[in-house]
């Protein structure tokens, strides 16, 4: 940014620290052992992906953990082939979808990678599972990203 | 027992960047919009402005800043943050409860301060999940897109003829920032933001400070020889996460829901002589015409096709240029609202629409992939 | 004035630092607390009403997104209010007018506040803008101080006076945070140990601020058919008053404080109040400095300008004293701030209802409720009354 | 994992985003003045008032004010803070004191530093500042067209 005419700059900065609380904390605490993890409403029987602390339809608390399939099929998704986004650390190209992993009833926000970066090769339904990254940080990058499967 | 509310009077800036301090800017569309109305500071009852905090304007606690700027000194006042249909809103409530006679409504965005709207977006998300993989408003909008393509079949064409229209409005509205004619292979061939969306299809940053006087019946009538009436409200909220929601299926059906029952609306396309709706991405018009049950579901792509909603048809939309147009994020519900109480007025200038205007919507949404949904409906 | 509006419910989470729950779990902490206690079901509920300080102290812009399903808005209007430190109470009008206008029966408020995860006082300095008062306002202590050191100076009270007064309210106060269930901050302070605290912003010593908590407020707002129908017992509002002044700290009077002054006789003329010392029960004056506390006895009428320090010495304003003042503790043991002002509203509504527990003052019948917020600009004063 | 004292995962990030706020000729023109040594305020013609820093408007009779005028580089203090803590994000390090100061012949208290004392001791700066006493603008030898090219006020002596 800069202006023809006298302004100010300045940067809004500050440091922050999340309680990620007990549910996020078990569900990084499985992506690092590889584990994708969901909790299911003992009400509705739906799974929820990520794990969350209640039901967002019936709003019972949740407790039964379930760990769930690293297969699914992409619902929606986004391909940039030069488009970077602030905060992403995902650089372009990328596909960045909306995944429904195998018996569970919402969608996980990801990335689709690998052999897929073609955006003429994807569609809805394609089949897709997770690929993960060596280093796990606790992190929902600790999957790399979800890669087409036939 | 609740009192009936009008719109007295309105002023706004342009849309695009000025180089005028923020606090100037207040202070001259305030005292512009009173100087109309011919009312003094110290007549108003209460005013209530939209900002958004830090985010949309590097500042926290916004209204503090730019409080008596708005011509708020000694006035018992309040702000709603994010969204300035809910200020117009709460200023209707307070009017209708008996406890003021006026009230001043400002929607404040310098957007030519502020970095890009996807960044600001980006903090909507939660630090756990979605920040983690980075979205923000334009990503979803894009997956919404893509999904309505392919469940509905509505075409890359049908969205672009979207911006087509609306900024063929634009060229006739002198408060619009985005003023250029385009064709729908412009669009189609502008620059891919993120398929399947493209920078065309994209609203801009905008500049946007706008005040407007709301007064009770009685006082209305004196302030004003042709008041325009509140006549009914709606909005609902969307769960947050973005995989949690069918996003063809928007809260939108049931805000309009609760507006149209409010104003005795059975038929919006019969009943609504205009419509101004917030589509910040291009497509979002279309899928809003279902939501406010303008068609049926994933017919969207047909209307824009039947030409029903252009300035010519049965009940044309944007005639501003909508948000395509001009995009002063907080502020661009109060725009709606605006073009809307200047079509029911008669008083849009060169983009009246070509008929008596008795009933006008408006309609802004924020949030990913429009989470939430208002409408107000205004009338003679 | 427009329909009879009452609370009928609150719901409060414990406050403090709860780095053992994410934030919409502390949010919905207080929501369920408020169901789960009057037995309403969120299906009734007509509207939301959701407030934070500003995002900045969250991380997160727009909280009312992220909020949606645990402030059970999913599918409901919902309203954003924010006014600074003043939001609290802001939040519980825009629940009166939502009410009183007669366009919804039944609307749930909420105010929340996670100081322990960004930095507060940071936050604080993000208010100022960047062009002249960032540099020279040290957060909220900076301010306070000035002010409290400017009306000191004009009444002419001793120093040694003010310290000692500001010993006894904080004393009493971290003491009546015991009695609170909710509370933060609870401690048995000695004089030598306030007296010695280390400096903040001179005067101001550590024991005359309030803490950073986290926590979380819901309250429901109900119409008079909705009172009877749902059979709780109500606390009327009474009374509302809000006034706010200039952005620029140097422009008003900070002494003789008009927004203070105005919020006050705003509320009391509504609520028919002429006398407060002698109308009102109980008081939850936003204290988030001992100092500030005694200034605002004298804005509010409580006792005349120059003379709080006094009254206080006396005991006028303690837990048996004749106008009981912040028996919850108050800000000073408790501050999410988000949530600040619609506690002092939720502990008004205990207090005429006869349900503050331990710290219950026999008989309230009239309380008095009020936040403060912006650059020492705004002043909320609602009354609630056990009576319409 | 849910049960007994657990510590449960804390995200550490920082938030930063930029900003580039438009001066517009009041502060323009402010600040030109404070590069040249002098401050400027501007009169409402409604209640007279002399309003400091200069600004477009009176924010109480809410009409433009668009007489400029020099104001005194001296005025009295009408209170003070001493702060000894670190803030963040805060440009000017403690100890230090911020203070409203009436500059002669205003009508609005201008919001600045008290220096060219000894603030090392609490005490002594409490029995050396006082309300009402009479201080004038230091500044700074390098202006850069900021409030802070004033440097801050001293006593008069």
């Amino acid at each position: 940014m800069s202006k023809d005419y006298n302004t100010l700059r300045h940067i809004v900065r500050l440091p922050h620290s999340y309680a990620a609380g007990p549910v996020w904390t078990r569900f990084y605490e499985g992506l690092k052992e590889e584990k994708i993890y969901g909790t299911r409403c003992d009400k509705c029987s739906k799974i929820y992906v990520p794990a969350r602390p209640f039901c967002p339809g019936c709003h019972e608390n949740l407790d039964d953990w379930v760990e769930v399939s690293q297969e699914g099929e992409v619902v929606s998704w986004a391909y940039s082939r030069e488009s970077e986004f602030f905060g992403m650390q995902m650089k372009p190209p990328f596909i960045i979808a909306l995944i429904r992993l195998d018996d569970t009833d919402s969608n996980l926000l990801h990335f689709v990678g690998g052999k897929a970066l073609d955006r003429l090769e994807i569609k809805k339904g394609q089949r897709v599972k997770a690929v993960w990254n060596e280093e796990k940080k606790g992190h929902m990058m600790d999957i790399k990203y979800f890669e087409p499967i036939d | 027992m609740a009192y009936r509310v009008g719109i007295v009077d309105v002023a706004m800036t342009p849309g695009w960047e000025s180089k005028e301090n923020f606090l100037d800017q207040v202070f001259h569309t305030t005292k512009e919009v009173l100087d109309k109305a011919g009312i003094r500071r110290e007549d108003v009852g209460t005013v209530i402005s939209a900002s958004s905090d830090v985010f949309h304007g590097g500042m926290s606690c916004a209204n503090s800043y730019y409080w008596d700027a708005g011509g708020a000194f000694l006035k018992n006042g309040s702000r709603q943050d994010g969204e300035s249909l809910f200020a117009f809103i709460y200023a209707v409530m307070r009017i209708m409860s008996g406890s003021f006679d006026t009230a001043l409504v400002l929607g404040v965005c310098k957007g030519s301060e502020n970095p890009d709207d996807d960044m600001v977006t980006y903090f909507y998300t939660d630090p756990f999940y979605q920040r983690q993989i980075g979205l923000n408003e334009t990503i979803a909008a894009a997956l919404q897109m893509r999904e309505y393509m392919e469940r509905y079949g509505v075409t890359e064409e049908q969205c672009a003829k979207v911006v087509v229209k609306n900024l063929k409005n634009a060229l006739r509205n002198p408060y619009a920032h985005v003023k250029k004619k385009v064709e729908v292979e412009d669009v189609l061939e502008s620059e891919p933001v993120l398929d399947p969306l493209k920078k065309m299809e994209c609203a801009p940053k905008s500049e946007g400070i706008i005040a407007m006087l709301l007064a009770r019946e009685d006082v209305a009538k004196k302030l004003t020889p042709k008041p325009v009436w509140f006549k009914g409200y709606g909005s609902s909220m969307d769960t947050f996460y973005l995989g949690d929601r069918d996003l063809l299926d928007t809260q939108l059906k049931n805000a309009a829901r609760m507006a149209y029952n409010m104003a005795g609306i059975e038929d919006p396309m019969k009943d609504l002589d205009v419509i101004e709706m917030c589509e910040p991405y291009a497509f979002q018009e279309l899928l809003w015409y279902e939501g406010l049950g303008l068609c049926d579901k994933g017919k969207g792509g047909e209307m824009i096709d039947s030409a029903r909603t252009g300035m010519e048809g049965d009940t044309p939309v944007n005639p501003s240029g909508g948000v395509l147009a001009t995009n002063p994020y907080v502020s661009r519900g109060l725009y709606r609202l605006a073009e809307a109480f200047l079509q029911v007025r008669g008083e849009a200038g060169q983009r009246q629409v070509d008929k008596k205007v008795n009933t006008a919507l408006a309609h802004s949404t924020h949030g990913f992939a429009g989470q939430c949904h208002a409408v107000a409906i205004i009338g003679s | 004035m427009g329909r009879p509006v009452a609370i009928i419910g609150v719901g409060q989470t414990r406050h403090g630092r709860r780095f053992d729950v994410s934030y919409p779990e502390l949010v919905k902490e207080a929501v369920d607390a408020l169901f789960d206690t009057t037995g309403i079901g969120p299906d009734d509920v007509d509207g939301v009403v959701s407030g934070t300080m500003p995002s900045m102290m969250e991380g997160v812009a727009l909280t009312h997104f992220y909020f949606a399903d645990v402030l059970r808005s999913v599918g409901k209007p919902i309203m954003k209010t924010e006014t600074c430190g003043s939001t609290g109470a802001s939040l519980a009008i825009t629940g009166y007018y939502w009410v009183a206008s007669g366009m919804a029966d039944l609307v749930l408020v909420v105010g929340s506040e996670k100081m322990n995860e960004g930095d507060s006082q940071a936050t604080m300095t993000t208010v100022l803008e960047p062009f002249y008062q960032r540099y020279f306002i040290a957060g909220a202590p900076g301010i306070f101080s000035m002010q409290s050191q400017e009306w000191s100076v004009r009444f002419g009270i001793p120093e040694d006076k003010i310290r000692a007064a500001a010993t006894r309210l904080t004393i009493d106060h971290h003491s009546d945070a015991f009695d609170n269930p909710y509370a933060h901050i609870k401690k048995k302070l000695t004089e030598e140990e306030v007296n010695n605290a280390r400096i903040i912003t001179y005067p101001v010593r550590l024991w005359d601020v309030c803490p950073n908590s986290d926590g979380a407020c819901a309250v429901l707002f109900a119409s008079e058919d909705k009172v009877k129908q749902m059979g709780r017992k109500p606390a009327w509002i009474r009374g509302v008053g809000y006034s706010g002044e200039e952005y620029w700290f140097g422009d008003s009077d900070k002494v003789v404080w008009q927004s203070a002054i105005q919020a006050s006789r705003e509320a009391y003329r509504m609520a028919g109040v002429t006398n407060p010392i002698e109308d009102l029960d109980v008081a939850e004056v936003y204290n988030p400095f001992t100092f500030q506390e005694l200034l605002f006895y004298e804005c509010f009428g409580f006792c005349d300008f120059g003379k709080a320090c006094d009254e206080t010495l006396k005991g006028t304003f303690a837990r048996d004293g004749k106008l009981p003042c912040d028996p919850s503790g108050g800000t000073l043991c408790t501050n999410p701030i988000g949530a600040t002002g619609l506690i002092r509203v939720s502990e008004a509504a205990l207090q005429v209802t006869g349900q503050a527990g331990d710290h219950q003052i026999p008989g309230a019948k009239l309380a008095f409720a009020h936040a403060m917020g912006g650059v020492d600009q705004y002043n909320a004063v609602l009354i609630l009354g056990s009576e319409l | 994992m849910v049960s007994g004292k657990v510590e449960y995962t804390i995200l550490k990030d920082e938030v930063a985003i930029p900003y580039e706020l438009a001066m517009g000729p009041t502060w323009t023109r402010f600040f030109e003045g404070l590069k040249e040594e002098k401050i400027y305020a501007t009169r409402c013609p409604r209640c007279n008032r002399v309003l400091v820093p200069a600004r477009s408007y009176c924010p109480r009779c809410f009409v433009e004010t668009d007489q400029w005028l020099e104001v005194s580089q001296e005025g009295t203090i009408v209170c003070w803070a001493l702060t000894e803590y670190e803030y963040f994000a805060i440009p000017v390090k403690p100890p230090y004191i911020g203070a409203l100061i009436k500059l002669d012949g205003t009508d609005t208290n201008f919001l600045h530093l008290i220096g060219g004392i000894d603030l090392s001791d609490p005490e002594y700066v409490r029995k050396t500042v006082k309300n009402g006493m009479k201080v004038k603008a230091v500044w700074n030898t390098e202006k850069k067209g900021t409030i802070m090219d004033i440097k801050y006020f001293e006593p008069v002596r």
